[in-house]
């Protein structure tokens, strides 16, 4: 075999790898890895984790965070000037004047969207905008599951004590207690919406394990479960005739004398034109921030992920949390290079495939919660040097797929793993009888604007739900858990939302805060030309970048 | 006997009762029904273009897994129920047998299946009693339907047109059949002049009063021959006769039953009748069975 | 490898030639070409659909339909991208119908237009046998209708090819809407669970751990059994 | 042959000169009351290539019943002209004889009637 042919999507020198692989399947198909303990826990992320390197993150210089630790590309952008000067808009004629206006059209916006029609608010009157089509986002993209302790076995009380352990008791306990109590309800609803969830022939939800999880309270629509709930949302949010731009992005929100938030300054992203959207209550769902690539990871997170929504809050005053703990998701794709960063989801190993080194050795508890997960990953690549190098240069571990086939039966992974299958047979790759390459890749932010249990922000008239939100999962959020937070808290924000706009009177309509926030970096001594919020990433080739020319 | 049976829309998503009582007397009557796998829809009305076999595809693709079927089970005789799905069976099969060239054609484009071979045969339920012998099923009859008259509606799709040659299952003009079965299962067919008339097939759609006009001819035809039922092989007709009878009043309606749902009714299995036209009929007969 | 060194393709967006490392997705070659997105790009994992691309290879009469995030560039690709499907939705209320076909029917009635010709099927970039999904519908059959489409991911590339000019991503939203509410068994044991939450059955379990302090709470964690 | 009955052949492969316009077909029709001219009449049209014929609404009418093609003396398959008539304005570009997606009541109808009128009504 040579060491640089291609053999069914590998190269040489990686089946002889897979070989070793194979060889350890049977013994290891016997053996558990066992958990580490939490001091072994801390440890490890304290060596291994990226949110550990101290050189990675700043603290950020101005606004209400002023101080905290950041990840650079946070205080890079939080240290950042406006997109548009407030005295180019003329905010006496507004375009849209509702009751309600919702940024960002994924999981959270849409059900804030349907509970505030639900709780009273007519479709004409809410308006969601949305960077990219409705509903392309991280919540389509979803695939493992929805975190609810509805089974016979299971209660809020362990689903709460899984989301603190995972988060390392770092969590806002009040958001998630609210988290782990809504959960059934939400997945009724989703039941009664038509999501076609994984059931047993007699209507019992068919449930896994996922990561740091002590009951099996996963309940998956296949490997699509993002997709699945997403389609349906957006199907009663149309079939609602809720009022949507698409290609439009806010680049700013409003306030009135008050300083209340008053609505958005919005941006046709392809006739360039503003809008001012006047709204009674805001609601930010604009997910999180993997686009940014922080330390140069790749990402598993959709096109338009880019921390507009924690940038646009902090202009106003919000106070945001725990930005410096970011997820890395254990298992992203490292090869091939078409599908770097693409996740691999975590039912894979909620189904019985073991991470192995280059040995065919376990050196890990297949489920530690994310972080443990991932730090292992890194330690067995870097520190050990028992990872499997690609030809561009990355080093990942192997996913031993094929053992999912032999524990739970052939053709479990067509059946469960649709769209993993898929993306890998789409490069010649077969993961029911071939382990397939992962290393963690930059997933969740963790963190994020503060929120009461209302899912008000410190800021009057403004609301938030979803990624953009932190306190829920403190430094750390387990798998299942984020369907689960837009679902429960994208549900309050729209009812709260709905109940603040039937009382709220807005003022007149200003940018003050903006202005402010300029004198505030100005003073702070920054000066930069970087603009925020960035709308989408820039992934233009370098020589095509470095000889634009702006003509028109 | 074994046979490979093609079901269509209708039987599957308006008028079970059709399918279901013929399944009932095809078990009494030793007849094993073979569902076709993945059957595709046939298109209803047959094109008459003879230069685009694109509407024939439905049909081929359902022939292609029937032959395929009947490899396994070893036949190649494929039964139809609706008169519709026959008649557009019937014509393409026969199509395909003669035009060499359109075989090749439409067995090109379908580049995902198999070829077609031209072998099978489609045969209408009502031949398929025939050729089992009228007077074989009468031994059978549990319940002779004495004293019903019976109006033996044919309409089109069974009958017309004889071209490719074949297509019909009895003389186009003067048949006979749906009368032998009437007999045999001891019911009494009407002198029915409009039976092979048409009750304006499509334009119930957007033309329902073509559909009126039609029908109520048809049905007083039957009504003034004292017929108590109409019998009808076609899904369209009896849909189309209905509307007709809702747009009469209750005393000039004469009910539309499936032929399948009079014969299981006589062999004394379920017939899937209303419960209201099955105690009209056997009060009719005299008959004890009252559901 | 620098980066000249790199084995490039020539691929031509919408007809003008680029050469682009051959080892890129269509999208990342499209960016590397110097090209910004705003349009036909969305998750870049293969799950929403956005950045359906239609394309011919050089001496071939085919026309391949592929999702940018998930096909590698090769040599002599004529490409094009569909950033939206000329389509309006059709409205409709779940809770006012039926799951049968014939409401389906009574939305799409152009599905009784479908002639069995299978180039939905040869368009769709998931693999999804898209006409024999139509034709279980038409057969009245919905389980296999969703079965069938469950991996859909509404790109719409089916219905820009299909000559009976069926939107069929729209008619299987339906049909699993359909299926799901009213052609699955509801879980008994998650409406039990609710009703315990409203009655307020887990409020002393809740309060309790609210009240603790983390170290109690760590005690707690530690010793919970892990469920087989 | 005239460029319309060209037409007709190739679509119905049916010569309309081999019609002697006994008018038999007509005679059987039962959907005569509805028409603005008989089947024979529009074959005569295509015959004598009045474009006229493409306007009137016989072949609209017709249902396809075949009586007509069964009693031909000339063993002409009329119901094969009509349906050529109708082809050859169903496949003009912007030609539309019906939207499916306004039929009324269409809740009521069964689907082998949409199917049916799908197929002869839409290319």
């Amino acid at each position: 075999m040579k060491k640089t042919e291609i053999i069914e999507g590998y190269l040489g020198y990686m089946r002889e790898s897979i070989e070793v692989v194979e060889k350890t399947r049977e013994k290891r198909l016997k053996e558990t890895f066992p958990l580490m303990s939490l001091e072994e826990r801390e440890e490890i992320l304290k060596k291994f984790h990226p949110d550990y390197k101290e050189e990675a993150k700043r603290p950020v210089k101005v606004g209400p965070n002023k101080g905290d630790l950041m990840p650079h590309e946070v205080a890079d952008l939080l240290e950042a000037y406006p997109l548009a000067k407030p005295k180019d808009i003329d905010l006496s004629k507004v375009d849209f004047n509702v009751d309600i206006l919702i940024i960002g059209g994924g999981g959270a916006g849409m059900t804030a969207a349907l509970w505030a029609n639900y709780t009273g608010v007519d479709a004409e009157n809410i308006l969601i905008v949305q960077k990219l089509r409705l509903g392309d986002s991280n919540s389509i993209m979803s695939q493992g599951g929805i975190q609810a302790a509805d089974k016979p076995n299971d209660s809020p009380g362990l689903h709460y004590l899984d989301v603190m352990g995972g988060g390392h008791f770092t969590n806002d306990r009040k958001l998630a207690r609210r988290l782990v109590s809504d959960a059934p309800m939400l997945v009724k609803w989703h039941e009664d919406l038509g999501v076609i969830y994984d059931k047993e022939s007699d209507g019992t939800m068919v449930t896994i394990h996922g990561g740091g999880t002590c009951r099996k309270r996963m309940h998956s629509a296949r490997d699509y479960t993002g997709l699945e709930i997403v389609r349906s949302l957006k199907d009663e949010v149309l079939n609602k005739n809720i009022s949507i731009l698409e290609f439009t992005s806010a680049v700013e929100l409003l306030t009135d004398e008050q300083m209340q938030v008053a609505g958005a300054v919005l941006y046709n992203m392809e006739t360039q034109e503003y809008y001012v959207a006047k709204a009674k209550s805001t609601i930010l769902t604009t997910g999180g921030f993997g686009r940014l690539h922080i330390q140069g990871f790749p990402t598993t997170n959709h096109y338009g992920a880019t921390a507009d929504g924690i940038i646009l809050a902090y202009r106003v005053g919000a106070k945001l949390r725990d930005l410096d703990a970011v997820q890395y998701h254990p298992t992203g794709a490292a090869y091939p290079e078409q599908i770097v960063g693409l996740l691999v989801t975590e039912k894979v190993r909620g189904l019985g495939a073991q991470p192995v080194n280059k040995n065919g050795e376990q050196f890990v508890y297949p489920r530690e919660p994310r972080d443990v997960e991932a730090s292992a990953i890194i330690r067995e690549c870097y520190e050990r040097n028992n990872g499997i190098e690609t030809p561009t240069g990355m080093k990942g571990v192997w996913l031993d797929s094929p053992m999912v086939e032999i524990l739970q039966g052939e053709g479990t992974i067509a059946k469960k793993l649709p769209a993993m299958l898929r993306q890998y047979k789409r490069f010649d790759i077969d993961m029911t009888q071939d382990p397939i390459l992962v290393f963690p890749t930059l997933h969740f932010q963790n963190g994020g604007v503060i929120v009461k249990e209302n899912a008000e922000t410190t800021v009057q008239g403004l609301f938030a739900a979803g990624e953009v939100t932190g306190g829920t999962h403190g430094k750390n959020r387990l798998m299942g858990n984020s369907i689960l937070d837009y679902s429960v808290f994208g549900r309050i924000a729209g009812i709260n939302a709905a109940k603040h706009a039937k009382k709220a009177k807005i003022g007149k309509l200003t940018l003050n805060h903006v202005t402010k926030y300029k004198k505030m970096l100005k003073e702070a001594g920054i000066e930069t030309d970087r603009k925020a919020p960035i709308l989408l990433p820039e992934y233009r080739g370098e020589k095509v970048l470095s000889h634009t020319l702006e003509i028109f | 006997m074994e046979v490979l049976y093609y079901p269509g829309c209708s039987l599957k998503n308006t008028y079970p009762e059709f399918e279901k009582s013929t399944y009932a007397a095809c078990e009494k009557l030793g007849i094993n029904l073979v569902e076709i796998p993945e059957w595709n829809c046939c298109g209803v009305v047959p094109s008459l273009a003879t230069d685009n076999v694109m509407r024939h595809l439905g049909a081929v693709r359902s022939f292609i897994n029937a032959q395929e079927k009947g490899k396994e089970i070893g036949t190649n005789v494929v039964v139809t129920l609706c008169s519709m799905c026959y008649n557009v069976l019937k014509r393409v099969n026969l199509i395909l047998k003669e035009q060499v060239d359109t075989l090749k054609n439409v067995n090109d484009f379908i580049d995902d299946q198999p070829d077609y071979v031209p072998e099978l045969e489609i045969v209408h339920f009502l031949s398929l009693l025939k050729n089992v012998g009228f007077d074989k099923l009468k031994e059978r009859i549990a319940i002779p339907l004495r004293g019903l008259k019976v109006a033996p509606y044919y309409s089109c799709a069974l009958l017309r047109p004889d071209r490719p040659k074949g297509v019909p299952i009895d003389d186009p003009e003067n048949p006979t059949v749906i009368e032998n079965l009437i007999r045999s299962i001891g019911a009494e067919p009407a002198e029915f002049p409009f039976k092979t008339e048409c009750c304006g097939n499509y334009h119930i759609v957007f033309e329902p009063h073509i559909v009126e006009m039609r029908t109520k001819k048809i049905i007083g035809s039957a009504r003034s021959e004292n017929a108590d039922v109409i019998l009808s092989p076609c899904p369209l007709c009896t849909y189309n006769l209905q509307h007709g009878n809702e747009t009469l009043d209750r005393s000039e309606q004469v009910p539309v039953v499936f032929f399948t749902q009079l014969l299981a009714l006589s062999l004394d299995v379920k017939s899937h009748l209303s419960t209201e036209i099955e105690n009209q009929i056997m009060k009719k007969i005299g008959g004890k069975k009252f559901v | 490898m620098s980066e000249e060194k790199k084995p490039m393709a020539t691929i031509y967006i919408m007809g003008k030639a680029y050469k682009v490392p051959n080892t890129l997705t269509i999208m990342k070659a499209i960016e590397y070409a110097g090209y910004r997105f705003i349009r036909s790009c969305g998750c870049r994992g293969g799950f929403c659909g956005s950045c359906t691309t239609f394309y011919r290879v050089k001496n071939d009469y085919k026309l391949y339909v592929d999702l940018a995030c998930q096909k590698r560039v090769e040599d002599e690709m004529y490409i094009v991208q569909l950033p939206f499907i000329p389509a309006e939705k059709p409205k409709w209320d779940l809770g006012k119908m039926k799951p049968t076909t014939d409401e389906v029917i009574r939305i799409f009635p152009e599905i009784t237009r479908c002639l069995s010709c299978n180039v939905c099927t040869e368009a769709c970039p998931q693999d999804i046998e898209v006409m024999r999904a139509i034709q279980a519908l038409r057969r009245g059959d919905l389980e296999d209708t969703v079965n069938l489409t469950f991996d859909c991911i509404s790109c719409g590339a089916c219905s820009m090819r299909c000559p009976a000019e069926i939107t069929h991503y729209q008619v299987f939203q339906l049909a699993r809407g359909l299926y799901g509410k009213y052609e699955t068994i509801p879980a008994k044991h998650l409406v039990e669970r609710v009703k315990e939450i409203e009655e307020g059955s887990f409020d002393d379990e809740l309060s309790k751990l609210m009240d603790m302090n983390v170290e109690k709470l760590k005690e707690l964690y530690k010793k919970r059994e892990i469920e087989k | 042959m005239n460029e319309l009955a060209e037409r007709v052949k190739e679509i119905s492969d049916q010569n309309v000169y081999s019609c002697y316009l006994c008018g038999n077909c007509s005679a059987g029709c039962m959907f005569t009351d509805e028409m603005d001219t008989l089947p024979h009449q529009v074959i005569a049209l295509v015959q004598m290539e009045d474009k006229d014929a493409l306007g009137k609404n016989t072949s609209w009418i017709c249902a396809s019943c075949f009586v007509c093609s069964v009693r031909c003396p000339r063993g002409l398959d009329v119901a094969a002209i009509m349906e050529a008539l109708r082809e050859i304005k169903i496949r003009e570009r912007g030609f539309r004889k019906i939207d499916l997606r306004k039929i009324k009541d269409i809740e009521k109808l069964p689907q082998i009637a949409i199917t049916a009128a799908a197929q002869k009504f839409t290319w």
